[in-house]
């Protein structure tokens, strides 16, 4: 059954997926690599992370019950 | 230990200094400041961006368990976002605690940790 | 390194902040305060006591030494002596450097040095 | 030929000495140990450091030509 999870993209990861925000129906079962694959085909996320719901998580374990899935490029705060 | 996490957008204002107890024995203030030179290049300031609920709650969990190991009495974290000039400050951490060495054990953690796996990112313009 | 060493009667007064070029990229600043409890028995405050040409010589001697191992641009160093109260700074260092890291080493370096051999003492009152 | 020198002594050192300044005619030749026996007979010193002209020395070299010397308890500073 799938529902509609809110994906984000910050930094250099906007430019590799296309996109900031947007809202997306997936399954419990899809990982957000296959997400991802679908929403930006070929989209090259070999040096990014992905958080589920604000903690990082397996870009190949199903994203269960997560509302949020944030692609994550290499942090410089400070 | 008491936690304060800030994002602003607006100038760093730095709170007056104020001890809670009379156990208070350090107080270590570290503030970073953009830096012209960034890299290769020269830059007239920094963007930051964050993914803030997400920062907030990995700066929380890194200063309960660096306090765990370092305990002190208050942490005060704020980060600026948005634009930064060359020369202003991006980031201020204070550190109260009994002794100087779990401050700075603590101050210096939360800085490396921070760039670690926080989700903030700057870039030069 | 430009370094500034002061000894003072009076209340601590932390000057403003400035950056003496657009490099620097951190500022750390240590304030150490007078607590009730020094060692096994409360205290109203502490009393200092330096003999001050040498203290001034060997804090200005480490500062050279530590600076050459951890580069930093500007080190401010006050200690206060005479009668300081609980709650109140007997010591302020303030550290400029372009980087975070050499100014935590110094500022770590620098008090520890102090409390091994520059002639400054306290007993509590 | 003996020159007038400045002893100083700081914190507990006072106490153990007796005084917390004197100008007391030496020889170049005595050392910082022979000085303080001289003025404070017996005077317990195996804590205290001493220093020549701002600089700490050694309680049994001479002091040759320096014009003050400073008796120095633990230091507890910061």
């Amino acid at each position: 059954m799938p529902v509609e999870i809110q994906i984000l993209a910050f930094a250099q990861a906007r430019d590799i997926v296309g996109f900031s925000s947007r809202a997306v129906p997936c399954a419990p079962e899809e990982t957000p690599r296959a997400i991802v694959e679908r929403l930006a085909p070929g989209a090259l996320i070999t040096h990014l992370r992905v958080a589920l719901d604000c903690e990082y998580a397996d870009w190949d374990a199903p994203i269960g019950s997560a509302r949020e899935m944030a692609i994550i490029p290499p942090v410089s705060g400070g | 230990m008491k936690i304060e996490i800030h994002f602003t957008g607006e100038h760093i204002v730095i709170p007056p200094t104020a001890w809670p107890s009379r156990e208070i024995g350090a107080c270590l203030e570290f503030q970073g400041i953009v830096r012209e030179q960034e890299g290769e290049s020269a830059v007239a300031g920094l963007h930051y961006e964050a993914y803030e609920p997400m920062a907030r709650r990995l700066v929380e969990r890194h200063l309960h368990e660096v306090g765990a190991l370092h305990p002190c009495a208050v942490v005060l974290f704020i980060h600026r976002l948005g634009w930064v000039p060359v020369g202003e400050v991006s980031l201020f951490i204070r550190v109260l605690s009994a002794h100087r060495g779990e401050g700075l054990a603590l101050l210096a953690a939360t800085v490396d940790r921070l760039k670690q796996d926080v989700p903030i990112w700057k870039r030069g313009l």
